[in-house]
């Protein structure tokens, strides 16, 4: 691929620009490493210049002039507001309700939005482990609401995840209250295929957008639970800007862009 | 306690060896210091795995090479954490997923925010901390360690329960309490300690001074040692009271090939390095060990062998973002 | 939440009178920062008394003439503290005295690290904190307004309960826990304010970075605003979110007869006119609030009432140890 | 009374220098405002320079360069090893059990060392009311020991006080532990007339050292509650050195002095 044609784009930056959207001016993100970071950079640089973004280990609303490699990352200490820790963080801006919405990833995602960064198979007797919660089950238990990251194969999308580590609709209704979670949820998955939306009512994942060149078909034989289509219409194709700036400005080093292609697999 | 009247006697700056010989013990329970892939105590941990110590008990929030290093090199008997890996770089961390998968290690898993409360109940004095976090999350049914198990076990510092849930008894809503820890020991990398303790931090300071308040005995390495007057014209600035330090220990480049804000970057050369030789299996991590660790004479020649002088330039931080602008993170993995 | 494009709309740096009209409604429940005779903002406090605001329920530590004034003024209908007192000079604070004497106020008592707690609690978004304190002590048991009345109205900023004691899920151990407390209105006074709300306190910071983030609105006032810009150069000196600050005021001297850390020291000669009219009864009170607050149109004319130049000058700070050595603070109380 | 002859000296400087003898160097110490600061900066002068001073508003080992009117003090930050909050020093230092002294006062002190700084009479219907717990009754709760300093008067000196702001050995044997406080405990009382400790099995008060020149019938006069003699010694005097200290380079301004003659009376 030619790099410097910016109207051909990856499935990869096409989910980031999607992403992006997702993310409100005036709004406070909770971001997490990898495509979330480049999705809220490109948000700032587009449509949400305002947009305070609030990394988990210490710093509120960075300016971001280079792309960080971690959300502890000294690149996330420039131009911010207050630097502190992980305490001041998850507790007086996440659990006190102040996020409008954070960014989550993981092994596995089902139908109820529930992810799973634990461990595939038993958790006492993993077949894969897998990082771990980090500030993931706490984003998801806390924000406002959160919009989930996926690579989209079958093996990630079962009925059920093995471990239920960041809880989405749980089993859907008002399973999430009834657990003691007063607001939040996922709103959103993207992923290579498409885009889902939960439904109001049972909070089941249903299709929303279909990526451009995707088959219902080639969606659904990548899921492992039925999807709804009836309410899906065509996903928005990036910017010749929006492609500029990831690759020229965002992540020129290609620190996010190339382990997003290297390390996906588990 | 007269730590103050100790210390006349014997003076608190030490090098690693003798830090690690008089407070690390085999079962020591090690509060881990820095997030992922910044300011862990690298060059004291090495020196934990040239002394072998074993059946260390570890406890973390995000942890990274700082935890997959000890693990790798079989001085870990447990850890209780949030997160094991090199965020931009591989994750989870290739010796702590291969031990839980061969499951010769235990485990515990916690959120972040979890992890964190409990340090800050460790450090309050409190036996837990309330939290609206993990609730509905495997993280409160599945226990690494039973409730059965813990109760056998005479581990003064293995609480009773993983967690608890309650029901609030002003509004009614469940909230989780998660127990205290208090590690025996807390190792913690700053940029800047006075002579007789006083820990700044610049930068993110993640759980570090919680870790420290929580912790029976705690070890700074430091970037720079500065006169203890100096570092209390503005006390505003600083994280750990001297009174809670127990050794000082100045390494420069301690914390490589972890960041330190202000000072220098992570060194993704080395992360490379590293990664390959921890996935290739338990024999190829012992060539490394033997080569980065065990044959190495202390951090001159550690430094030298990651690239001296040269890579060093590169990693150095500006100084006004705080990292490097020289360095291309994603090649050394192309 | 959308605070950030609101304030492109309307700017957050306004006046005390517009702040206090804005912000501050009939029985208000206020959070107040500052410590006995530090850092209060004692020219909004003014403000909110000019404006004749009433029923206001006051939440705070160990206050002392922010409170007093309140009273005093007749706007307190509810005081929930650990303390009203001027330390060096008088204690307790002769209008919270009389007015409990006389129960013209209601009132709920806790240590200081309950009270701080409280706010904690409210800053972190968990209904409750455990402590260890005050276990044994009537602050457990004797209840300022019952359960019966709690439950009764319909406040919902009121705990149902003052405090509950249960027993540790972990330990056993008696553990007390203290409701949230989420105050509708913060008042600060910082030495520093970014133009967009960054927040710099120099010295301690009591309890206010806590008492902002629990409370819904923010209003700083401050002896300098400062470029948001530079505020961010370091911001691991910031204490308070350029996001959760609602109104900015520079008032210098704003805090007076309070002592502002590294700007000037606490007023003796001021508090001894105060408490001499205080303790003297509603009357005698009367009049200072007519000659010092009611009658005055700003801080400038306030300043000119209390001395001018000459006692600015004295009570300003020395440049080094933050405080006046020009003022004699036992000679007004002679 | 001649303020430059050292070598006479009031009852509260003699409270002062006999306080100040609680505090063993290297000890951290959580200091209130008023007396207990000036016993505090004695000691450092004489024999406990590395005492590590705590005051509850935010700073640790300040080196009181001059004397603090407030625990909040401006003069509290010079010199200190951290300057943080309340939050900070009552959890951290405090709670977490790192304090091994605390003074205390307050109106009333009965016979298990058990103080009240609330009100007078009825909490709800209070005679006087007084400023309130402050920091006193986290001190009480959760110092290793604590000291008392007291005016000597038999209405503060009650068989059981009013309102129990600050517990001591609560009613004495076990209680203090009964309530869920494992350690921590009132040691010694330092009155104007004597200096009182507590029975190693029933923890009531007992005079431990009468002042020169004072009577046991003048202490029982003075107290609400019967009080054992048989182990009593006199209490030590103030040096000249001690009292030049006080006067000249502690005090000069009469913050405290001043209100320790004017104020003490409720």
């Amino acid at each position: 691929m030619d790099e410097d044609d910016f109207s051909k784009y990856t499935t990869v930056e096409l989910m980031i620009c999607r992403a992006a959207k997702e993310l409100k001016n005036g709004e406070i993100a909770f971001i997490g490493t990898g495509l979330p970071m480049i999705a809220a950079m490109l948000a700032k640089r587009m449509h949400a210049p305002d947009l305070i973004v609030v990394f988990e280990a210490g710093t509120i609303d960075s300016k971001l002039l280079h792309l960080p490699g971690s959300v502890g990352d000294p690149r996330c200490v420039y131009g911010s507001t207050i630097c502190s820790g992980l305490f001041d963080v998850f507790g007086t801006v996440l659990q006190r309700g102040r996020v409008d919405v954070g960014f989550l990833g993981g092994a596995q995602c089902d139908m109820y939005g529930n992810i799973n960064s634990t461990a595939i198979g038993d958790y006492l007797k993993p077949r894969v482990r897998l990082p771990g919660s980090g500030g993931a089950g706490d984003i998801a238990a806390l924000a406002k609401r959160t919009v989930i990251i996926m690579k989209h194969e079958k093996r990630r999308f079962p009925r059920r995840v093995d471990y239920l580590t960041s809880v989405g609709w749980i089993e859907g209704l008002d399973s999430r209250s009834k657990v003691g979670l007063k607001e939040g949820g996922p709103v959103t998955v993207v992923t290579d295929l498409c885009v889902m939306k939960f439904d109001e009512k049972d909070k089941s994942a249903y299709v929303a957008e279909i990526h451009p060149g995707v088959s219902q078909e080639m969606i659904q034989d990548e899921t492992g639970f039925p999807l709804d289509f009836s309410r899906a219409k065509e996903t928005p194709e990036p910017t010749i800007d929006e492609i500029r700036l990831i690759r020229k400005e965002i992540d020129p080093e290609r620190v996010i862009l190339r382990r997003l292609t290297k390390y996906r697999q588990f | 306690m007269t730590r103050k009247v100790e210390k006349e006697v014997e003076d608190k700056i030490m090098e690693v060896e003798e830090a690690v010989k008089k407070f690390i013990s085999n079962g020591c329970h090690i509060g881990l210091g820095g997030f992922t892939v910044q300011r862990h105590p690298m060059e004291l941990i090495r020196e934990i795995i040239r002394q072998r110590k074993r059946n260390l008990v570890l406890y973390g929030c995000s942890q990274g090479i700082d935890a997959d290093i000890l693990i790798g090199a079989g001085c870990v008997k447990r850890i209780e954490m949030a997160y094991v890996g090199d965020e931009p770089f591989v994750s989870p961390s290739p010796n702590f997923r291969r031990a839980v998968e061969e499951r010769s290690i235990e485990w515990e898993d916690y959120s972040n925010f979890g992890a964190t409360l409990r340090f800050v109940a460790g450090a309050l004095g409190v036996p837990f901390m309330p939290t609206k976090s993990m609730l509905g999350s495997d993280m409160i049914t599945k226990w690494g360690i039973s409730s059965r198990s813990r109760k056998r076990r005479k581990d003064p510092r293995l609480a009773k329960k993983k967690l608890a849930v309650i029901d609030c008894p002003f509004t009614g809503e469940k909230v989780a309490l998660v127990p205290a820890c208090k590690p025996e020991v807390a190792v913690i990398h700053a940029q800047m300690c006075g002579g007789n303790g006083t820990v700044r931090i610049l930068g993110q300071t993640f759980v570090d001074e919680f870790i420290a308040r929580a912790a029976e005995k705690v070890i700074v390495t430091c970037e720079e040692i500065i006169s203890e007057e100096i570092m209390r014209v503005e006390p505003e600035r600083n994280q750990i009271p001297f009174y809670l330090v127990d050794a000082i220990i100045q390494v420069p480049y301690g914390a490589h090939p972890t960041a330190v804000y202000k000072y220098y970057d992570y060194d993704p050369e080395h992360y490379a390095v590293y990664i390959r030789a921890a996935k290739a299996g338990q024999e190829a991590f012992e060539k490394y060990l033997e080569e980065y660790v065990y044959s190495v004479d202390g951090i001159s020649e550690y430094l030298k062998k990651i690239g001296g002088k040269e890579k060093l330039d590169r990693l150095k931080a500006d100084s006004i973002l705080g990292y490097s602008t020289q360095i291309r993170r994603g090649e050394p993995f192309r």
